[in-house]
């Protein structure tokens, strides 16, 4: 299973150990893992909790992988996001992408965050040591960072 | 036409509920008419579509444009833009 | 200590969980593992065995890191490069690079390994079924990849 | 002038040696005036710098080029081009 969306927390290297094992046309395993920060605007936070859709955020998680795996040479690919109520210093989400060379495995790990961070169906809200909940804004740099993924003419690779 | 309609996060909480079922007059032909009509359901959806800009839609969980036609839908949903990551 | 060059194996998430301990400004981490594939050329290998040039390559990889860190905001950096006998799917290097946001420890991530592939003293012979050992060539690829780090006028970010 | 000289990888294999200590007349000014003299040393040198431009040199653990010169050098090591990672 490509994509997994869930509660519990996850261990980077028994994730890479489970879905690297045995094959060894692998060289170059890149993850990227979100955690969550201590303060928001520089107002210390006790606490985060993620909404999602359930059944639509695992169809988009796997089309952003399935897009990937398209593009880039990809021996495997991972994608786990937690949602509910989470502390600062938890993590968040692990994407993985491994490959032959590093540079696939660089490029395919930071695509699929990009997407995800703009497609994926997850709503962040803070709260504060007040006890207020406050719904974390979309930030436009990320809607942005989709342009330099714009698909590229075939010849130019 | 009767369609499910999902809302989340604080749309979900300015309209006061997870979703609802909405039969639908032929004229509410696309995700923008849609948004209209739900504007005129009362001041709680006033709210959450105050700013129809900051909404999103999904329909049978794709993202879709404000033009898109609804014709055939089982799920609409409408959200804020995404934050997770 | 940012890096350590040992034969001994190391656990990406142990590594991970150590470097970013108590650390609640951290938002995002970048790790890369480089492994030992089972094939070079088409033809199977039994071992790869690293050697080095100790005092040199800690200086090269202190140097390396010291650089990612005038160019990025990170929070947590570490090389692990192993040397010694290893055998397929044997891990052979890991980079971490934490930060805020995820686009500086990608970045910093993937400058870290091209600059450790092209600059730190490491030597890979890979022994084939036969028994022969060869001396992996140094690939022209690894050298370009350098091109994409140079200095860039401080108005353009 | 004495330095350390240190080899690695298949120019440690050609020589036949991990390093040595040799006394330089003052005309060896430049890594490249070092490799031309221990070419001259017997064929174990002439088969590790047979091509000059596949290997590289440091000095005191700094890559430097073949134009560097020497003078001051404690260490100066001669290998191929890294392949780690």
């Amino acid at each position: 299973m490509k994509v997994r969306v869930q509660t519990a927390d996850f261990d980077v290297g028994e994730e890479v150990r489970r879905l690297t094992l045995g094959q060894h046309d692998i060289g170059a395993v890149v993850t990227f893992t979100g955690t969550v920060r201590g303060e928001a605007k520089g107002r210390p936070i006790v606490s985060m909790t993620l909404e999602h859709y359930p059944g639509m955020t695992e169809a988009e998680l796997e089309r952003i992988v399935a897009d990937a795996e398209a593009r880039w040479p990809l021996s495997a690919t991972l994608v786990v996001h937690r949602y509910g109520e989470l502390k600062p210093g938890d993590n968040i989400v692990l994407v993985v992408a491994a490959s032959r060379h590093r540079h696939a495995a660089f490029e395919a790990a930071a695509f699929l965050m990009d997407f995800l961070k703009s497609r994926a169906t997850f709503w962040k809200k803070e709260t504060t040591a007040d006890g207020e909940g406050h719904w974390v804004d979309a930030r436009e740099a990320d809607e942005a960072a989709l342009a330099r993924w714009a698909p590229r003419p075939a010849a130019s690779d | 036409m009767t369609v499910q309609i999902v809302y989340f996060a604080w749309v979900r909480e300015r309209i006061g509920k997870p979703g609802e079922t909405v039969e639908l007059a032929p004229e509410v032909a696309t995700v923008a008419d849609l948004v209209r009509w739900l504007r005129a359901q009362g001041p709680e959806y006033e709210a959450a579509f105050a700013r129809p800009e900051l909404v999103r839609a999904a329909i049978d969980r794709s993202h879709v444009k404000p033009d898109t036609p609804i014709a055939g839908a089982r799920e609409i949903a409408f959200f804020p833009p995404v934050t997770g990551g």
